[in-house]
């Protein structure tokens, strides 16, 4: 069974339709990509799976769970991480407090009002360890909003990691990086695949044929192509839209 | 792998010692500096209303434009348990904390899904509803006369018994609460309470994204403040042996907003109390000068705005910052973003 | 000078304490606040103002200041009192009770005032008077007419110089009823002053054969009276008796005015203060209202005040003085001359004093002679009744007074079994 | 019923009244997401600015003095509603110049910048005018009373109803018709779309800012003669435009006009058959309001929310 399964999600925005009859299944331990023009529905569509708008119609289900219409936090909670293309962190935070507030560790004592959240002990090592493997090693005590573009790109990716996620969900992490930081970060993503179950959404096809397991591309709201790579690259749509070329 | 630097986070840090420390020797000194021991009591109490307000206006990024109403709900409460049931201090206090606790829930279920401007304008909606009902519930607040002949019950310590009759008397225990609400609130907000309401204040989406109920801590952050001005109001009430409504009004409401900023509540967890010992020590020696001390008072406060936003704490910081090594060891624990190097 | 003699007092001030053991003993010690100061007699006497300077009396406030100040400066032209120079402090109250305290402390504690004087809020003079019985300063009450203030919050330390809503309403109700009829209807502004005012106003109307067809309350805030005047109307009653104060009457009268409703039914209003409708047109001053003077009285001694307050006062927009100024001025005055009398400004041999005050008409400018209840510590005086003076070419001249009261037939029963003055005993001593 | 009917009427025109106070907060908070709490203070000033206009002191005018006063009262009357909300939008612009320091930084400093600007304006008025209850002047044609079905109404207030609707159609005019209107309301919904379009938001910042000043000395000259006129009074009208904002839902127009409007009637109502309610009124109705519809009747999403 899949890990992660979207069956028949359907969205809309007043009498615009967004998503319709959408159905996605997520492998563990794989890398799946969804992929597609700008305003295709990618994004919508991982705001639905991660819980920020309620589908009108369809099923999310995660490990067996019905997750539908969740609350982001609940979903979070229940082991689903993502990431933002626009990038979303707490700037006044340093580098370390941005991962060590995400650490489940540190939710579940997210009520407690006497001890100190402090910048060493076990917690500390953990988010070190988080930022260290999304390559910030030496930014701790950085401030976010000071980092610079590709640092922030990363820390991006290190909050929602810092969850210890079940799965993984990045929001077009390429989104506003040059070639070589692309390359930086597709060799991130590989070491990634190994220790989790990631679903990537991009536009940069190059970036996720080289990465992922299996593809689904999504146009004008709806499935239009599913497959490998190396299936995908056949596709007309893909041939057509000139994107797919290795 | 670097080391990563620790953030001491003692339970009396040193600022605050030497807060405490100075007031403590104040009625020695207070009249030869041409000021008298009640403006203390007052400034003291202010101060614990001031520090509970910034957890939810710099901590949290809520702006509450009708907070008076929970330090009336805290005044008027503490008067009527000595005037119903029966005379005690610790229980009436508690009580007071309890009923602002309990107005601030109901009124946070309201006010928890929004922000910003919405925020402010249900808080000053709520606030105008109390304060209308302490006016026009005349039989129970004594409406604008107040509810009047509040006593000043003595501190019990088991066989000891303390008046606190005397504005000295008064002073000393005031200064004793404003020592345990600062050290709780330092605690707290470097908590992983603390830590979770910045982070939402910054980015409350990503807060969201992460995990956190974010409803939940804006609801709880915000009973828990107004739960620390019905304490304060409960020691005004004793300071002024009288609770009024207009405690609750807009205006007084807009006063706390200001102190908070002035003094720089959005950089340093000292904000509030230096706003709040500049705004009284300004009311009261212009106040004496010229009947014209808010035109003078609101051109300072408009420069203060455009020039230094981040208000009294903030310059120091920016002083502090400008002096090498002086005041590094300080600023990183003292602004309510931690452990930052620039 | 003034500098000098600061420091030595608070040189004083620190070695008493530590002597005495510092903070240690005014923390332990019984509470008995008895402050007594040696009173050289090269001291100035100093007294606290605290009549609102902001807030919506703040006008009544600047008057009220201004009656002290001619009063204080009479006497400082004769030598002082008791051979001490009198001096002021002011301070605003804001029209604010939680400051009237913070100031009343203030004026005590820092200033070392030897009296207080001025209030136009009842709320602020009541938050004052609770302070300044506390310390046992006295405390005079200039222009709050609210019941309560001789009522239930009547106190040792504090006596009232204006008359308050029940006299006034004792002078208006009975000849209302004979001269307009028996249907009143009450417009009650929804807080303590209004529903005190207008309870009194109820039972008079229930004594004299009246009936109350309607209350219209009026919430403290009111802007817009249109419907609440058009319920009027609808209700069609021969008396509508007004109970509103503050900025709610300013706007009150300028829309009852705009609609001529001040001619088509008998308004009966409580207190006009002279500084709320100075300068306004004469259609504002609607119905039948009470004042306790009025400069043109046809009394000995009144043109000459005026003129004294033509002199001391030659810029002020208000060319002559109203109740409010007089208020202020016959309480300070009447403050000195006991002070004076007394020998002393000890606040229990003041208090004798003024307990049992007596001002003969001629000195009090009033068609009676006044005297002070010492019962309730309010000043049993003359209470006019007056109407719009319409035609007449003299700007100033905006009152034409319909009768006068003495103070036997306005007096307020209720406030003797209300009020529960201190002991004298239980006063601490003050004197400064 | 019949008896309701007059309250209804009452209603409605004191709503039109209460748009109009709201008019001037609506465009500043619509295009510039900033609550501008200095909105009483200006209404206060248009009030007393229209004061000196009716009736100057003599001795400024100098020769012209006399014959100045010898203009009908209806003239200068028409001339203060002229030339009074302009100087207020004059004033309006010197705020916005120093609210340039704040754009770009927290929202609350523009709040607190206002604020400020509010005390000042009002103690300075304290200072120039006193303290004491003004008396503004109009022309005896639009004064005193007329019946109606067998009630007094006053003229004034008809006439004000009338002006308020007049002032809101002709605002709503510019809006829509003019192509400031249409840069005014680009600006309401992106600032980077008014960028794009190669508009000077710097200027377009300046506009509104005066406008909206403007309209609230406008409506605080309309209002005087109602209310009376006080250096405070100011704060009568700041709250309610709050409300009607957010209650009609931030940066919509129609919005402004119909939240006006239902406090206008809900206020009217209370008035006549609670009056002990009648202010308290406004607040649960936005209290109501805002816990079902979060932003208000029309409102869109703001950035003011973050």
């Amino acid at each position: 069974m899949a890990l992660f399964e979207a069956r028949g999600v359907h969205k809309r925005f007043g009498h615009q339709v967004v998503l319709e009859n959408i159905d996605l299944s997520f492998e563990s331990g794989r890398l799946s990509g969804i992929m597609g023009p700008n305003g295709a529905g990618k994004t919508t569509c991982f705001n639905v799976l991660t819980g920020r708008y309620k589908p009108d119609r369809g099923r999310v289900l995660f490990d067996g769970e019905d997750i539908t219409g969740l609350s982001p936090n609940a979903i979070a909670c229940r082991g689903i991480a993502r990431s933002f293309q626009t990038i979303s962190l707490f700037d006044e935070y340093s580098a370390l407090e941005n991962v060590l507030i995400a650490l489940p560790e540190v939710r579940e004592r997210g009520f407690n009002m006497i001890e100190p959240l402090s910048g060493d002990g076990a917690d500390a090592d953990r988010a070190a360890a988080v930022l260290a493997r999304v390559g910030l090693a030496g930014r701790e005590r950085r401030r976010a909003g000071d980092l610079a573009y590709g640092e922030r790109r990363a820390l991006e990716i290190g909050v929602a990691l810092a969850a210890a996620p079940r799965l993984l969900f990045l929001d077009e992490p390429t989104s506003g990086l040059g070639v070589e930081a692309t390359a930086r970060l597709s060799e991130m993503v590989r070491e990634l695949k190994h220790d989790y179950s990631i679903v990537v959404i991009e536009h940069d096809m190059q970036f996720l044929f080289g990465l992922a397991d299996a593809i689904s591309v999504i146009h004008w709201g709806q499935v239009i192509a599913r497959g490998t790579p190396d299936e995908l690259r056949e596709n007309k749509w893909v041939q057509r839209s000139n994107l797919g070329r290795p | 792998m670097a080391a990563v630097p620790t953030v001491a986070s003692p339970w009396v840090p040193r600022g605050m010692a030497l807060l405490l420390a100075v007031m403590a020797t104040l009625p020695l000194w207070v009249a030869s500096i041409g000021l008298y021991q009640y403006l203390g009591v007052e400034i003291a109490i202010w101060m614990i209303y001031g520090l509970g307000f910034n957890l939810l206006l710099g901590y949290s990024g809520l702006p509450s434009f009708g907070h008076g109403a929970f330090f009336g709900v805290g005044a008027y409460a503490f008067g009527l348990f000595q005037a119903w049931a029966f005379e005690s201090l610790l229980l009436g206090m508690a009580l007071a904390a309890v009923a602002a606790f309990v107005a601030g829930a109901v009124v946070g279920c309201f006010l928890s899904h929004r922000r910003g401007i919405y925020f402010a304008l249900m808080t000053i909606a709520f606030g105008q509803v109390f304060w209308f009902v302490a006016i026009k519930w005349h039989t129970v607040t004594g409406g604008e006369d107040g509810l009047l002949n509040i006593p000043r019950p003595a501190l019990e310590l088991g066989a000891a018994s303390v008046p606190l009759n005397s504005n000295v008397a008064l002073f000393y225990f005031v200064l004793f609460v404003l020592a345990v609400v600062a050290v709780a609130l330092w605690r707290l907000v470097h908590s992983p309470f603390g830590k979770v309401l910045q982070a939402i204040r910054q980015n409350e989406e990503r807060a969201r994204f992460v995990g956190y109920n974010v409803w939940l801590f804006k609801w709880a952050v915000f009973a828990l403040s107004a739960a620390i001005a019905g304490l304060a109001g409960s020691l005004f009430s004793m300071a002024q042996q009288s609770a009024y409504p207009d405690v609750m009004s807009l205006h007084a409401s807009g006063v706390i907003v200001m102190m908070t900023l002035i003094g720089g509540g959005f950089v340093s967890f000292w904000g509030p109390v230096i706003g709040v010992a500049v705004y009284f020590l300004a009311r009261d020696v212009l106040g004496a000068v010229t009947e014209t001390w808010l035109l003078w008072f609101g051109l300072v406060f408009v420069l203060a705005v455009l020039f230094r936003p981040e208000g009294i704490a903030g310059a120091w910081q920016e002083y502090v910052g400008s002096v090498p090594s002086a005041g590094r060891r300080n600023r990183g624990t003292e602004a309510p973003a931690s452990h930052i190097e620039r | 000078m003034a500098q000098r003699n600061l420091t030595r007092r608070s040189l004083l001030k620190q070695a008493g304490m530590l002597s005495a053991g510092a903070a240690a003993t005014a923390f332990m010690g019984p509470w008995r606040y008895n402050r007594v100061y040696a009173a050289a007699s090269d001291k100035p006497l100093m007294i606290g103002l605290t009549s609102d300077a902001s807030g919506q009396y703040a006008n009544s406030g600047a008057s009220d200041r201004r009656g002290m100040h001619l009063a204080i400066a009479e006497f400082n032209k004769r030598g002082g009192v008791l051979g001490r120079t009198v001096k002021t402090i002011h301070l605003d109250t804001e029209t604010t009770p939680a400051t009237g305290s913070r100031v009343a402390e203030r004026l005590i504690a820092r200033d070392e005032c030897a009296f207080l004087i001025g209030a136009v809020s009842s709320g602020v003079a009541n938050a004052i008077s609770q302070v300044a019985q506390k310390y046992g300063t006295v405390y005079l009450n200039t222009n709050s007419s609210s019941p309560t203030e001789s009522g239930k919050n009547c106190h040792r330390v504090k006596f009232v110089w204006d008359g308050n809503g029940t006299n006034f309403a004792q002078a208006a109700v009975q000849n209302a009823i004979r001269a307009y009829g028996k249907k009143w209807l009450l417009m009650t502004n929804d807080y303590v002053w209004g529903h005190n005012t207008s309870a009194a106003t109820r039972r008079l109307v229930g004594r004299y054969g009246g009936e109350i067809i309607d209350e219209i309350l009026v919430p403290q805030g009111t802007r817009d009276f249109s419907a609440m005047l058009l319920k009027a109307q609808q209700a069609a009653p021969h008396v509508v008796a007004a109970a509103v104060g503050g900025d709610d009457l300013k706007a009150m009268r300028q829309q009852v005015a705009q609609l001529g409703l001040g001619q088509k039914m008998a308004w009966i209003n409580n207190q006009q203060d002279w500084p709320d409708v100075y300068g306004l047109p004469l259609d504002n001053l609607f119905g039948v209202f009470g004042t306790t003077w009025y400069w043109k009285l046809d009394l000995p001694g009144v043109a000459d005040f005026v003129k004294r307050y033509q002199a001391a006062y030659p810029s002020d927009p208000m060319r002559v003085p109203g109740n409010v100024f007089y208020n202020g001025y016959m309480a300070t005055r009447e403050l000195l001359s006991a002070v004076e009398r007394a020998g002393s400004t000890n606040n229990r041999k003041v208090i004798q004093e003024l307990e049992g005050l007596k001002v003969s008409a001629r000195d009090r400018m009033q068609h009676h002679d006044a005297y002070m209840n010492s019962a309730t510590h309010q000043m049993q005086q003359t209470i006019y009744l007056a109407t719009a003076n319409h035609g007449t070419k003299e700007r100033d001249d905006m009152f034409k007074v319909l009768s006068q009261s003495s103070p036997e037939e306005i007096r307020d029963t209720g406030a003797d079994a209300a009020c529960k003055l201190e002991s004298l005993a239980d006063t601490p001593t003050y004197e400064m | 019923m019949a008896n309701l009917f007059p309250h209804l009427l009452n209603g409605l025109s004191l709503g039109l009244l209460f748009a109009l106070i709201a008019l001037g907060f609506m465009l500043i908070v619509g295009v510039m997401e900033l609550i501008n709490l200095a909105h009483g203070s200006l209404f206060a000033l248009g009030a007393y600015f229209a004061l000196v206009i009716i009736a100057p002191d003599p001795a400024w005018l100098g020769p012209l003095g006399e014959s100045y006063h010898a203009l009908p009262l209806a003239a200068r009357y028409a001339l203060a509603l002229l030339v009074a909300p302009v100087l207020v939008g004059v004033v309006g612009m010197g705020l916005e110049l120093c609210m340039r320091r704040t754009y770009g930084k927290k929202a609350e400093y523009g709040l607190l910048l206002t604020f400020g600007a509010a005390l000042v304006l009002e103690e300075t008025i304290r200072v120039l005018w006193g303290p004491s209850e003004q008396y503004l002047q109009v022309p005896r044609s639009i004064s005193g009373a007329f019946l109606f079905a067998g009630l007094i109404y006053s003229k004034y207030k008809l006439f004000a109803a009338l002006f308020a609707a007049a002032a809101i159609a002709l605002v709503w005019l510019f809006l829509e018709r003019t192509p400031y209107g249409a840069i005014i309301k680009a600006g309401a919904h992106d600032s980077e779309m008014v960028r794009a379009l190669g508009i000077d938001l710097t200027r377009l910042r300046l506009l509104v800012f005066g406008l909206g000043a403007g309209l609230a000395g406008l409506a605080g000259i309309v209002l005087t003669p109602i209310w009376g006129l006080r250096p405070h009074v100011g704060v009568d009208a700041v709250i309610p435009a709050f409300l009607i904002i957010v209650l009609g839902g931030i940066g919509s127009f129609w919005g402004a006009v119909l939240g006006g409007i239902l406090v206008g009637v809900a206020v009217g109502l209370t008035g006549a058959y609670a009056s002990g309610w009648s202010l308290l009124s406004m607040y649960l109705l936005l209290i109501v309001v805002v816990t079902v519809r979060a932003r208000g009747l029309f409102g869109r999403k703001s950035v003011l929310e973050a």
